[in-house]
């Protein structure tokens, strides 16, 4: 919370804070966009393997991480996103050769463009799992919530009319 | 032949003076083969490391070995696991000096022949060596 | 709004256990379009899946949602049965219910709250869902294998034994490969060409092989069903149709360079055949070495040859085919130990490489079959054999066990017996791994039979002594450092990946590990395939490898191959992407990041003030497209969409998790 | 200009009269003087008549390369003059596709900087300027009976100020003789500036910055890389966002409008001339290709169009803005 | 009534006058004049003549929300919108071409049915404070359309400087109620001539009988001359104090959201586009055209006035220079011009 107070107090920020303020136990909501060939079935397996991680993560299938349009991150955070994550197969291990080569430099630029607009560097990540580490899978999900926990709600880049009309 | 209590705690420092894990070791021995002072040691090198293995900590102290070692780095260069005996042997040294009160060398042992005839470099090194 | 049924599995207590299904029927009963609800205990059994047939009738569902495992583990179930009840299978959503909540969380209220969102997403998404259909490609019945070597043929000789023509692509002059360079065979000592020759010619005349060597593979394109390869045939500068294999040419060849097969230890001419027993027994004249190439004059074996095969003007062709399956078997090379400077190789004649060494047992090799020291020609007494070289060296960054070196040191140790009864053997290692049928049986004979002296340990330093050599090693086990007179040191030198490995893989489109073996699909359950469909991968390409391994996993690769030929047709991808040409611009950034090439520039005609233009825009093979979506990222003006994953529905999606 | 007492206009219009005139070409892009000796607006000219209203001066600011798009599609061939910036644009709608380039003839013009009628008003210190004379490097503003001299670099555009390529590349023909080349100006120190700060502040600057944006979307219609037949912008299936005045949109608007011109934009600064609120877009453009060149190698968009634009290519040891572990 | 302050005070006052209800005023963003809510801080500019952006959007904000709606299953259920409620509003130092534009605005919402409710209740609630000009911009035209630039008929007060006082005069109700707000802030003072009208640019435009003229001239090619240059951005209409063009659309998701209206330019190939696809103003030319003749022909014949002001703003946004002044030379002349 302390963070969040010290953040300029504009419409959309104070939005967040407020949503924070009401509700005590606040609680990040955190987007995560999964690759369906390497992290998404990384995923599988954290499951298969009960590896606990916190349930502010909620997963959206993508064939490939090279799917990801920046705009569909963007959109997370209006909506209200704290944090949004990417996560792909190891560069050399894309199930369509080349995809995630692509997201590297893509979402790169993408990464820099957000922060310099303001964004603190934690609110988005991209990580590489394959479908292989259900450890990683977990170990990631765990670290960002605890990382966007530190940082408290976002509020930056949030639509205002969200919560209204929600 | 019995693990000491504090044996991990010796090994827990000994790592991290000498950055070396004896855990990575397989046992392949060939630093002892390409020890040019093996012929000297009562234990070989790769001995010293199994007794850490086993965590037999006084017998790897009390061995000549690691007081005789040249650091040469033969064996570093040799082992097929990156492991950097020489360094792990340091290890030993430092911890043992640090464990034990009393130095195993002090200057008043020296008699003025030895004073004269030993290298500078000799003197220091062996302070470095063989003192807290 | 079309009318949706949402339908929760318990998964027994799986996901009953921790999500309160209740709640979560409860709310989905009022998400956007549903009309019906229901929730049990296995959804995926026969019953559960009739509970969804019999709602999209009597509800006249639209779309469907599931909430229950993992859709990688269930989908295509309940596509087949939505499908079943008449509603196009793509006409499905599957809500992660297990792997991704109740598996991973505890606390009951949390995880119904995140089965509550993740149901919600795929509502959204589903009332965007459109009916979809999967092209049906053909798939070109015939197969290549890359690589001759024993994998390779066995591989061959399977696919084409299953009726499919097969071209078997060779780099070298002969196929043969590796297994063509021994003698025996461990654990049962049979000779190697005797085992290896039969097959080789059944390969060279099976009606449905046609072998292509020195011969190398330029590029693949396409995909699965539908591989077009270029071929490279490089010019023998013989005219295989003509020669008779009498061998004159190379009789007659004045100029001599080491040969290749023989590992370096003896000579063969410009115009040569690398073995006796090779397959084509056609010639091959090497351009770096042969006079006439070089200088410009010679030409004897051109006089020579009753044939007139010889035919210097012969270029390299380049063959294009189109192949349905593609099995890769290119093999491995032995590490060159140069770089082990202890053990003195490359600076004493007497200090082998093992796969040296073994040509010293073969009647056709450099020795004539005697075991000899190259140094002075006499049979050796003390033999010292080291393993691990290389191998299981984290310092060189090769950690792998190389797996076939304590096998084949044993089985020579056992042949220097035979050869030199004299003869005494030392192996210095540093575990024997000997698991295999008959292989601890065969390791054991060695030491308690043959006499074989094991020593446990390395070896520190190999230095000439006279006309010997010292081998300073250490026996751990006594803890005493041992010294050895030896004549000859043996190096059991690691299995590597063939040099260019990586390349050949990236021209294949396959990956490799770090060590540049090839990966498979699935270290255990898809252990012949890639991650590129159609093509598999057998022998020591994708791991070091003995013979019965080799064989066994070249013959599992050629039935993955013949189940793929098999087919009538394949289902193609039915999420593909499809161009919006009233938008599209014609940048074709599309076409620039499109994996598959599948996407192309069409010209179309449109009026603008009763004037015809034309433009161009991007049209999407839908045969080609695999569906990854790259595109629809480069495509800014979002005129190149993904079907079943579109802006549309991933947006919906977001906002409903958002919500 | 009218530096030095030559009438370059002149000797341009000589030059494109002939190609005009014989046919070469349908239609010559150039400028023309608005209603004030400080606004030039383009000149679609098609005969002698209409060339002689042809000026070439330092106001000349508008670039005329974008209207080739909709001007090929009623004349055959179309000439165009271009300075340095608007000979790159071309460049990038013919890697775009979007203009053919054998139906067009680039006659370039070194240019030497465009002038800044703000910036003049305030060199004119409060005294409302009737005109200006240039000579080597300084601008003499005349206004209320005084004379006041500026150095040009004072009073150039925003868009001038770093200019890197001023004289043409590609072109067909190149009238007057090339500008000699400026020294690298430090084109990032804005964003270099924006970077020190912590993210709070820039967020809090860039919502200040974006709050006045109208939408009008002058920066886009301007822009030589915005070259989409539909802006994703106005798309209704699916709607990425509204003409809702709301800083969200207006932050989704500008982030993405700069996105799309990752390793594609030729920083002319047109977007930012073109904003009638005055919002520093160049910075977000900027952003991006200082980034790209960093992580991916030197890259200046439109500067050799067979060149494969950063985004569209990879390599397999590429670094990256995020940890790899 | 007539009243003064100094200049050094006008902080006190815009505190005063922003206590009970929004204190639009120009305050300087950046390089742009817009008017905005007074705040503690703000760069107010009571000398720059126009503002870069018209103050229309004190009565016609960019966006405002019309309703909600809510579907749950099969069903879709509407809500009316929640309306902050419109407080008083003062809107401070318009100037007579910004009160002209307003009374243009009035017509078209609220002088006859059906009313707009959102901009009449706006309307209602608004002290306008018009601020005659002094020196004039060089794009100024005011005049030339017949506007008074020190004298704003329709404001609720009238201001003029006076050397370094800045002299109001309550024309209204509304306008002396403001003075009650200002209380002692404001200095009684005897009458003050009103300053000189200041002459404005004078295109000398041929305005009289031009609707007539345009309206022959529907189809002249010298429309398909005028257009070219339009890049097709929506600046002329934005800054503009009489476009009033607006667009309806949703926000939100398919289970919750809002409908909204926002502005709108004809300038946009959207504007027009219909379900299907269809867009009968095909390019810029019929949108230029569309424009202009909104402002010069149809309004004229609809509301019997200009909807041109002479405001200038347009011919300072316009990245291509391309402005209405041009357009009446061009074809509302007594001849059209040929190039």
């Amino acid at each position: 919370m302390s963070l969040a107070q010290n953040r300029p107090k504009t419409e959309a920020a104070t939005a967040g804070m407020e949503a924070a303020a009401q509700d005590r136990a606040w609680e990040p909501l955190i987007v995560a966009f999964c690759c369906n060939w390497c992290s998404y079935a990384g995923g599988d397996l954290a499951g298969t393997s009960r590896m606990q991680y916190p349930s502010n993560i909620k997963v959206i299938r993508v064939p490939c991480s090279s799917r990801m349009n920046p705009l569909f991150i963007l959109r997370a955070f209006q909506r209200g996103a704290d944090g949004v994550l990417v996560a792909g197969c190891h560069p050399g291990d894309c199930h369509y050769s080349t995809g995630n080569y692509l997201v590297r430099r893509r979402l790169s630029a993408f990464k820099r463009l957000i922060e310099f607009a303001g964004l603190e560097p934690e609110r988005f990540e991209v990580r590489w799992i394959s479908s292989s580490e259900g450890d990683k899978f977990s170990e990631v999900m765990r670290e960002m919530t605890a990382a966007i926990k530190a940082l408290g709600p976002n509020g930056k880049l949030r639509d205002g009319r969200w919560r209204k009309i929600t | 032949m019995k693990q000491t209590e504090n044996h991990s705690r010796f090994i827990e420092e000994m790592k991290e003076r000498s950055g070396q894990d004896p855990a990575c070791c397989l046992q392949c021995a060939k630093c002892s083969a390409a020890c040019p002072v093996s012929a000297v040691m009562d234990l070989l090198p790769h001995q010293v490391i199994r007794y850490l293995q086993l965590g037999f900590t006084d017998e790897a102290c009390k061995s000549k070995t690691p007081w005789v070692c040249a650091s040469c780095f033969t064996c570093a260069a040799r082992c097929p696991r990156d492991l950097d005996l020489a360094r792990m042997m340091e290890g030993i040294r430092l911890v043992a000096l640090r464990r034990r009160e009393g130095n195993r060398l002090n200057p008043g042992e020296l008699t003025p022949e030895q004073l004269k005839q030993l290298p500078q470099q000799a003197l220091v090194s062996g302070f470095r060596k063989y003192t807290k | 709004m079309p009318r949706v049924g949402v339908f929760i599995c318990w998964c027994g207590t799986n996901i009953a256990g921790t999500v309160d299904i209740e709640t979560v029927v409860e709310t989905a009963r009022n998400f956007p379009g549903v009309v019906h609800t229901a929730d049990y205990r296995y959804l995926c059994s026969e019953i559960g899946q009739d509970l969804i047939k019999e709602a999209i009738k009597n509800e006249k569902l639209e779309q469907v949602v599931v909430g229950t495992c993992s859709p990688r583990m269930h989908e295509s179930t309940f596509r087949k049965a939505v499908a079943e009840a008449g509603l196009n299978p793509f006409l499905l959503e599957v809500a992660n219910l297990r792997e991704h909540c109740s598996w991973v969380h505890q606390d009951k209220t949390e995880a119904t709250a995140k089965a509550i969102a993740l149901l919600r997403a795929a509502a959204a998404k589903a009332v965007l869902n459109a009916p979809l259909i999967a092209p049906r490609l053909d798939v070109e019945k015939r197969a290549l294998v890359i690589g001759g070597g024993i994998a390779g043929i066995q591989a061959a000789l399977d696919i084409a034994e299953a009726g499919y023509p097969v071209d078997v692509v060779e780099r070298e002059p002969s196929i043969g490969g590796r297994m063509a360079q021994l003698e025996k065979t461990f654990p049962t000592l049979d000779c190697a060409a005797c085992i290896l020759t039969p097959k080789m010619v059944e390969a060279a005349q099976h009606p449905q092989i046609n072998l292509l060597t020195y011969s190398e593979v330029e590029e693949v394109k396409g995909f699965v069903g539908q591989f077009d390869v270029k071929i490279r045939q490089k010019a023998r500068a013989i005219d295989a149709t003509k020669c008779t294999g009498c061998g004159v040419c190379y009789e007659k060849c004045p100029t001599k360079t080491e040969s290749e097969f023989e590992m370096g230890l003896a000579k063969r001419k410009a115009i040569y055949v690398p073995f006796p027993q090779a397959v084509p027994n056609v010639p091959v004249i090497d351009r770096d070495n042969c006079l006439y190439f070089r200088k410009g004059r010679c030409r004897i074996c051109e006089k020579e040859c009753p044939p007139q095969a010889v035919y210097f003007e012969q270029q390299d062709q380049i063959l294009e085919r189109r192949y349905g399956a593609i099995v890769v078997a290119t093999g491995f090379d032995q590490l060159n130990p140069v770089e082990y400077g202890e053990y003195a190789y490359g600076q004493h004649p007497d200090v082998l490489t093992s796969l040296e060494f073994e040509r010293f047992f073969n009647a056709a090799g450099p020795t004539g079959g005697k075991v000899v020291r190259l140094s002075d020609g006499k049979p050796p007494r003390n033999v010292v054999f080291i393993q691990c070289v290389g191998s299981r060296d984290k310092a060189r960054g090769m950690n792998y066990c190389s797996k076939i070196c304590c096998m084949f040191t044993a089985k020579q140790a056992i042949l220097l017996k035979e050869k030199v009864p004299e003869a005494r053997s030392y192996v210095f290692y540093i575990d024997v791994r000997t698991a295999g049928k008959g292989y601890e049986e065969f390791q054991r004979r060695a030491a308690e039979q043959y006499g074989v002296a094991y020593l446990r340990g390395q070896v520190g330093k190999v230095f000439p002594d006279g006309d010997r050599l010292t081998v300073k090693g250490v026996d751990s086990l006594s803890g005493k450092t041992i010294e050895i007179q030896a004549d000859m040191v043996v190096l059991a030198a690691a299995s590597v990946a063939r040099g260019d490995a990586a390349q050949v893989g990236r021209v294949i489109g396959i990956n490799s590990d770090q060590y540049h073996f090839f990966n498979e699909a699935h270290p255990k359950l898809k252990p012949v395939e890639t991650h590129t469909a159609g093509i598999f991968i057998a022998g020591a390409c994708q791991a070091p490898k003995d013979i019965p391994d080799s064989v066994a996993q070249a013959s599992a690769a050629a039935v993955k191959a013949v189940g793929l030929l098999a087919k009538e047709k394949l289902q193609g991808e039915a999420c593909t992407a499809r161009v919006d040409q009233s938008g599209c611009s014609g940048c074709l950034y599309c076409e620039a990041v499109c994996p598959y090439g599948a996407i192309s520039a069409v010209q179309i005609e449109e009026h603008f003030r009763g004037e015809k233009l034309t433009r161009i825009v991007a049209e999407v093979n839908a045969a080609l497209c695999q569906g990854c979506g790259s595109c629809t990222v480069a495509c800014r003006s979002g005129s190149i969409n993904l079907q079943g994953y579109t802006n549309a529905q991933i947006l919906a999606e977001v906002d409903a998790i958002c919500l | 200009m009218a530096e030095n007492n030559v009438d370059y206009s002149a000797k341009i219009r000589g030059v494109v009269a002939q190609d005009l005139l014989s046919g070469r070409i349908d239609l010559l892009l150039g400028w023309e003087k608005g209603h004030y000796w400080w606004q030039s607006r383009p000149l679609f000219a098609r005969d002698q008549a209409d060339l002689e209203r042809l000026a070439w001066d330092s106001f000349c600011a508008v670039n005329l390369s974008r209207y080739l798009v909709d001007e090929l599609k009623e004349n055959k061939k179309v000439g165009v003059l271009l300075k340095g910036c608007d000979a790159r644009a071309l460049n990038r709608l013919v890697q775009d596709n979007m203009v053919p380039r054998e139906r067009v003839i680039a006659y370039g013009l070194p240019c030497p900087g465009m002038l800044n009628y703000a910036a003049l008003l305030e060199a004119a210190a409060g005294r409302k300027p009737d005109g200006i004379a240039e000579e080597n490097g300084q601008v003499t503003v005349r206004g209320g009976g005084v004379e006041l001299t500026v150095p040009r670099d004072r009073v150039l555009l925003d868009k001038c100020r770093h200019c890197l390529y001023p004289n043409p590349v590609h072109c067909d023909q190149l009238l007057l003789t090339p500008v000699g080349e400026r020294q690298a100006p430090e084109r990032f120190s804005a964003v270099q500036e924006r970077e020190s700060l912590s993210s709070d502040a820039r967020f809090a600057y860039w919502e200040k910055q974006l709050e006045r944006c109208l939408r009008c979307y002058a920066c886009r219609q301007a822009c030589p890389y915005c070259s989409c037949r539909e802006c994703f912008v106005e798309q209704e299936q699916p709607r990425w966002l509204s003409k809702a005045s709301q800083p969200s949109e207006n932050f989704m608007f500008h982030l993405i409008r700069a996105y799309h011109g990752a390793g594609r934009c030729i920083d002319c600064g047109e977007c930012q001339r073109a904003c009638p609120v005055g919002i520093p877009l160049q910075e977000l453009n900027r952003k991006l290709i200082k980034d790209i060149n960093e992580l991916y190698g030197h890259y200046e968009a439109g500067l050799d169009p067979g060149q494969e634009p950063p985004l569209l290519t990879y390599r397999p040891d590429d670094p990256a803005a995020f940890s790899e572990k | 009534m007539i009243k003064s302050i100094k200049k050094e005070h006008l902080a006190h006052l815009w505190e005063r006058l922003a206590s009970n209800g929004p204190l639009y005023l120009p305050v300087k963003e950046g390089p742009a004049l817009l008017f905005k809510p007074w705040r503690e801080g703000a760069a107010v500019d009571l000398e720059t003549v126009s503002s870069t952006v018209s103050p229309k959007e004190v009565f016609l904000p960019r966006d405002e929300v019309y309703m909600q709606f809510s579907r749950a299953g099969q069903k879709l259920e509407l809500h009316p919108a929640v309306q902050e409620p419109a407080g008083r509003l003062i809107a401070f130092g318009l100037r007579s071409c910004d009160l002209r534009a307003v009374e243009l605005l009035d017509m078209v919402f609220c002088r006859k049915e059906p009313v707009d409710e959102p901009y009449a209740a706006r309307r209602e609630n608004t002290t306008l404070v018009a601020l005659a000009c002094g020196e004039p911009d060089p794009f100024c035209f005011c005049t030339a359309f017949g506007v008074d630039p020190v004298n704003a008929p329709g404001a609720d007060v009238q201001a003029w400087w006076n050397r370094d006082d800045l002299v109001l005069e309550a024309e209204t109700a509304r306008g002396e109620a403001l003075f009650t707000l200002a209380g002692e802030l404001l200095a009684e003072r005897n009458a003050v001539d009103r300053p000189e009208r200041p002459a404005t640019t004078d295109f000398s435009l041929p305005l009289e009988g031009l609707p007539k003229r345009l309206k022959e001239r529907f189809d002249d090619p010298a429309w398909g001359r005028l257009y070219r240059s339009c890049i097709g951005c929506g600046a002329c209409t934005y800054v503009c104090p009489t476009c009033h063009c607006f667009d309806v659309q949703d926000f939100g998701h398919h289970a919750r959201g809002q409908r909204f209206r926002c502005w709108d330019s004809c300038m946009y190939k959207e504007f027009t586009v219909m379900a299907g696809g269809h867009n009968p103003r095909l390019t810029r030319k019929e949108r230029v055209r569309q424009r202009f003749l909104h402002k010069l022909q149809y309004f004229p014949e609809n509301y019997g006035v200009y909807a041109c002001v002479g405001c200038g703003r347009c011919l300072r946004s316009c990245p291509v220079n391309l402005d209405v002044v041009q357009a009446i030379r061009a074809l509302g002349g007594e001849t059209v011009e040929q190039r």
